[in-house]
C-alpha cells in the first residue's frame, strides 16, 4: 500500500483530523472551504450536537449544498436561528459562547500569530492581503482555536509580517498579560503534519502518513520543536473519506 | 424614484457612503449606477468590499476605503482593489481597517449617536498599531482596559431590502447582517426593493420590519438589483459569477471591458436583468414558506 | 421539564433572577411556583416589577428589587411593593433604581460580556445621586463625558415564548422588550412556551428566532402561563385584573386571600387554568395571520 | 352658555390643546392616557402623517381599542414595525428621532423638572412612586417635551422633591451646561391653564376658559410669572369633542 502512496490527499488528511478534534455539543464558529467539510464531517459521526455557527449571522445551520461562501443562502434555510452580527460578534462571541473557532492564515508563526493582512510593510505592500474580517475577535475571543493552514518556508517565518490574529503572541504569558479571554490556538494542522502549543510554542506533535521531520524542517522557518511523543497522524477512515467525496463534497470543490 | 435619480440626490463626490449587506442583498445596481455617473472621491464603507466595491475602486470612483474584509469570498482576491493599494491604478487609495467586529460596533456607535463603542477586542493584535482610531478605555466600574472604536455616521446608506411600502418601511429576511446599524447611522437612507408591497403587507408582520420609513430619504424599486449577490427568496447568488470575477478584475482589460458592456453601456438595471436573458431562471428561487404566525389578539 | 423541577433546579435562596417582558409575555406562571416553593431572599431584576413582582414582594420572597418603573400599568400603584418600602411589610426591601434604557443598557453589557454599557442619559436627574452604580466615562475619541451603567448577569432568567422546540430554541413576536439580553446576560435561561413545536416549525422561520437553545437549561410547556398578561396570537392582556389588582393588593387581607386561592391552594398551572374556567375565553386571540414569506433560494 | 358652565371636561380640554400642538409629519414619544388620545386626535384632524412610537417597542401604531397599556396588543396588530427595546432607546430616542416626547409628573416645578420617583425623603419615603421609566431619557434626549398634569399647590412646588426627569434644571442655562442633547418642556398643560417657558422658567401664557389668575396662583407653589400677552386656551371644538367621545374614547376612560 505504502509504496503506491496514500489513497487519500492531504485536504482530506487534515479535514479528518480537523473534524476529530471537535466534540460533541460544542459549539463552532465556522469559516467556508476545509473547516466547514470538518464541522460537517463530524456532525455525521461522532458530534452529531455540534452547533455550527457561521459570523453571517446563520446559527444552527444545515445546509443542503456545499456552501462556497459564509453568506451562502443555504446556510439560512433550515437553519434554527439567525441572527444580526451585531448579536454574533457580541452575544455569542464576546458573551463566551463560542467553544471552537476555525482559522487559516496566510502565515503562522512560532507563536501561533497569524497573518492574513500584509505581506511585506503595512504602508507599501508586497502583496495586499484581505484583512481580519472576524479573525482577530475569534482568535482573541474563542475558548479553542484551530488552525488549518498549507505549509511551507514562507507560510511558516518565525515572526509574521503582520499579527492580525493574536496566537500566544510574545510567548507563553503572552496571552494572560493581555488578558485575552480566549485559549488561544490548540493545534495547527497542515499537509504535513499537526501541531500543538507548549509555553506558547509550536510543538510537532504527529506527522502524515509519508510526511518526514526533514520535509517539516525544510518548511519552517524556524527551528521547530519535536515532540518527544511524536506519533503518526491516523488515516482517514473509509467512512470518513466516503462522507466526504460521496455527501459532503461531491464535486470535489475542496477535497 | 428610479435608481438614476436617487444616486443623483443622494450620493456627491467626496461623501461617504456605505453599501451594506453581508453576502445577501448586495446592492450591485446601486454601486452600477454611481460608476455610471461617474461619482468621484467616494470614503466607501462596508465590512466585506467584495466584488461591488472591486468595481467602484477599479472604476476611480474612491478615494478611502473603511473595511474588515477584502476578499472575493471563495474566490481569491480582489484584483482592482489590489491595483490601487499596491501600484496605484486607477488611483491610489486609502485604506482604514479594523476587523468585523470593529466595524460592527462603529455603526453600532453611530446608530445610536454615541461617539464610540467599547468592546473586548485588539490585544495583541497589530490593527491598533497601524489604525490610530483603535483605542482603549478604562471601565469606570471594574478598572478593566477595553478596546474602543469610533462611531461611523456615513451620508447615505444603500440598502437592499426583499419588500418595502412606497414610505420606505422596509422588511428583510434571511442574513440581516449590520443593515439596520448602517441605515439608522447614516443621514440619508436609500431602500432599493425586490417588490413594492402596500403598507397592509407590512403590516400584516410589522416583526419582520428592519428599517422604518422616517429614516428613508428614498425608495427605489430594483427587481434582481442585487446579483450577483442573491436576495433569499427571490434569486440565488452568482457563485459562478463570481469565480469568473476573479479572471475579470485580474485584468485591467477585462475589467475595463466588463464596465464597457455591463454598466457605461447600458441605461440601468432594466437593461442588465435584459441583457441577462434566460441566465436569470437559472437562480431564480424556490418556494420554501415559513410557517405564518398570528398577530392578533 | 415541569415548572416545579424548573424552579426547584434553578431558582434559589438568594439568587439575582430575571423574568423578563414588557407587558407582553410576563410568565406568572413562574412566579407563582417561585411562591409555591416558598424561595427567600431573592434579588428580582425587571424593567417594570408590575403586578408580578408586587406578588413575589408581598410574598415576601424578595430581599432586593432592581427596576426602572413600579406600577401597575395603566391602573395605579403596586401596594403590596409600597408596603414593603414604606412599612416594611412583610419585610423591608433594598431598591436599585434606573431608568429604562439605563436597565436596557445593563442587561446589554450583560449580554455582551462587557463590564459598563455608555449611555446620554442622567444628566440634571437625581438618579445618579441615589444610585452610586450610575457613573461617568470619558470618550476617548470627543471627550464627551457619558453616563455609564454596570452589566446586570443574573443567575437566572425565566422568558415566556409563543413556540419553542424541545431544545429550547424560542420564537417570540409582537413585543420583543428585553428578552434577548436578558437570557444571553443571565447563566441559565429557562425558557417557557405556550406551544412546544417540532424543530421543523422553527427552521421553518430562523428569522423569528429570539433565544438559542444553546443558552437554554430548561423548557416548560405551560399554556396560558402568562395570565393576566398576554401572549400575542393567543391570549390578550386581562386588563380587569390588573385594574382588579388595585384592590387586591391594597389590602393586606385580599392580598394573602388571592394567594391562597390561586397560588399556594393550586398545584400548578395547570389548575390555575382549570380554576379559570370559562373566563379563559373571553381572553382569546381572533386570527389575525402574517404573509409568509419565502427562505428558499 | 358660561353661566351654566362649559360643555367639556377638564381632560378634553387638555387633550385637545396637546394635540394642537403636534405638527404633521413630526415623531411621537407617547404615553398612555391623554397623551395617546392627543396623538390619535391629531392623526385624525391636523396631523394624519404623525408617527406614534411607544416605548415598548411598537412604531407606527394603529390601535383599534384604547390601549389602557404601552404594551396593550392592540398597538402591535397592524402596527408598521416591531422593535427591541435597546433599539427604541438607542436607535430612535437617543438617535435623535424623536421630535415631541409626552412627560406626565407627579409634581412639577418652576423650571419643569418632573418627579415621579418620591415624595419626600428617597431613603423614607412618604410616598413611593413608580419611578421613571423612560422619562428620564425622554426628557434629556426628546427634542421637544410636553408635559400634561394635574394642577395643585402641592403638585407645582418651586423646587421638586425628587429630580427625575430634568426641565430645565437649576434655570436658563442649566441643560446647555449639563449637555442635554433634547430642548427641554416647551409647554406645560394643567387643569387650569397653558404654561411656556422663558429663560428655562414656566410662564402662565393662557387661561383655560373660565379659569382665573387667582386660581393659578392658589394652586402654584411659587410665584407663577404670567404672561404680558396672557390668552384664553381654544376651547375643544364640535368636532374635536366628537371624535374624542364617540371614536377615541367612548367609553369615557380618560375623558
Amino acid at each position: 500500500m505504502a509504496t503506491d502512496g496514500p489513497q487519500f490527499s492531504p485536504n482530506e488528511l487534515m479535514v479528518c483530523q480537523a473534524a476529530r478534534q471537535l466534540r460533541d455539543g460544542e459549539v463552532v464558529f465556522v469559516g467556508i472551504g476545509l473547516p466547514n467539510l470538518a464541522c460537517n464531517l463530524a456532525r455525521r459521526l461522532h458530534a452529531p450536537k455540534l452547533v455550527l455557527i457561521y459570523e453571517s449571522g446563520a446559527v444552527g445551520a444545515d445546509p443542503k449544498r456545499l456552501p462556497i461562501s459564509i453568506g451562502d443562502p443555504s446556510l439560512v434555510t433550515n437553519s434554527l436561528g439567525v441572527f444580526s452580527m451585531f448579536d454574533v460578534f457580541s452575544f455569542y462571541l464576546q458573551g463566551g459562547l463560542i467553544d471552537v473557532g476555525f482559522l487559516q492564515g496566510v502565515q503562522i508563526d512560532r507563536f501561533g500569530n497569524l497573518n492574513t493582512t500584509v505581506i511585506g510593510d503595512y504602508q507599501h505592500p508586497k502583496v495586499r492581503l484581505p484583512g481580519s474580517g472576524g479573525a482577530c475577535e475569534i482568535a482573541i475571543l474563542a475558548k479553542r482555536v484551530l488552525v488549518i493552514a498549507p505549509q511551507s518556508k514562507r507560510s511558516f517565518p518565525e515572526r509574521v509580517d503582520f499579527i492580525t490574529s493574536p496566537g500566544f503572541v510574545g510567548g507563553p504569558e503572552g496571552r494572560h498579560k493581555l488578558g485575552l479571554p480566549g485559549g488561544g490556538p490548540e493545534m495547527v494542522i497542515t499537509n504535513l503534519g499537526c501541531y500543538e502549543f507548549s509555553d506558547g510554542e509550536m510543538v510537532l506533535t504527529s506527522l502524515h502518513p509519508g510526511c518526514t521531520v526533514e520535509q517539516v524542517r525544510e518548511n519552517t522557518g524556524w527551528d521547530i520543536r519535536i515532540s518527544p511523543q511524536l506519533t503518526t497522524t491516523e488515516a482517514p477512515s473509509d467512512e470518513e473519506l466516503r462522507i466526504l467525496r460521496e455527501d459532503l463534497d461531491p464535486s470535489h470543490l475542496f477535497v | 424614484m428610479t435608481m438614476g435619480d436617487a444616486i443623483r440626490r443622494f450620493v456627491h463626490d467626496g461623501e461617504v457612503i456605505v453599501i451594506e449587506g453581508f453576502t445577501h442583498l448586495i446592492c450591485f445596481a446601486a454601486a452600477h449606477e454611481i460608476i455610471r455617473q461617474r461619482r468621484r472621491d467616494l470614503t466607501v464603507c462596508r465590512l466585506t468590499p467584495d466584488v461591488i466595491y472591486d468595481q467602484l475602486i477599479g472604476a476611480g470612483c474612491v478615494r478611502r476605503l473603511v473595511f474588515s474584509w477584502a476578499g472575493n469570498p471563495g474566490a481569491g482576491p480582489l484584483y482592482a482593489l489590489r491595483r490601487a493599494v499596491e501600484q496605484g491604478v486607477p488611483n491610489s487609495i486609502e485604506l482604514e481597517e479594523y476587523s468585523h467586529f470593529g466595524m460592527v460596533a462603529r455603526l453600532t456607535a453611530g446608530a445610536a449617536k454615541l461617539p464610540f463603542y467599547p468592546l473586548r477586542n485588539y490585544m495583541g493584535s497589530d490593527l491598533p498599531r497601524v489604525n490610530p482610531s483603535i483605542k482603549t478605555i478604562t471601565c469606570p466600574f471594574t478598572g478593566e482596559e477595553l478596546a474602543a472604536v469610533p462611531a461611523l455616521n456615513p451620508d447615505t446608506a444603500i440598502i437592499h431590502a426583499q419588500r418595502a411600502d412606497e414610505n420606505g418601511n422596509a422588511q428583510i429576511w434571511g442574513l440581516i447582517g449590520v443593515q439596520k446599524e448602517a441605515a439608522f447611522a447614516s443621514r440619508n437612507t436609500i431602500v432599493v426593493a425586490e417588490e413594492i408591497v402596500s403598507e397592509s403587507v407590512i403590516r400584516s408582520d410589522p416583526n419582520r420590519t428592519l428599517i422604518p420609513g422616517m429614516i428613508v430619504s428614498a425608495v427605489v424599486h430594483e427587481p434582481f438589483g442585487c446579483h450577483p449577490s442573491y436576495a433569499q427568496g427571490y434569486y440565488d447568488r452568482d457563485n459562478d459569477f463570481y469565480v469568473r470575477w476573479r479572471e475579470i478584475s485580474q485584468n485591467e482589460e477585462l475589467f475595463n471591458k466588463y464596465l464597457e458592456e455591463w454598466v457605461y453601456g447600458l441605461r440601468d438595471r432594466g437593461e442588465y436583468v435584459a441583457r441577462m436573458g434566460a441566465e436569470i431562471d437559472r437562480l431564480k428561487a424556490r418556494p420554501d414558506y415559513c410557517e405564518p404566525v398570528n398577530d392578533g389578539y
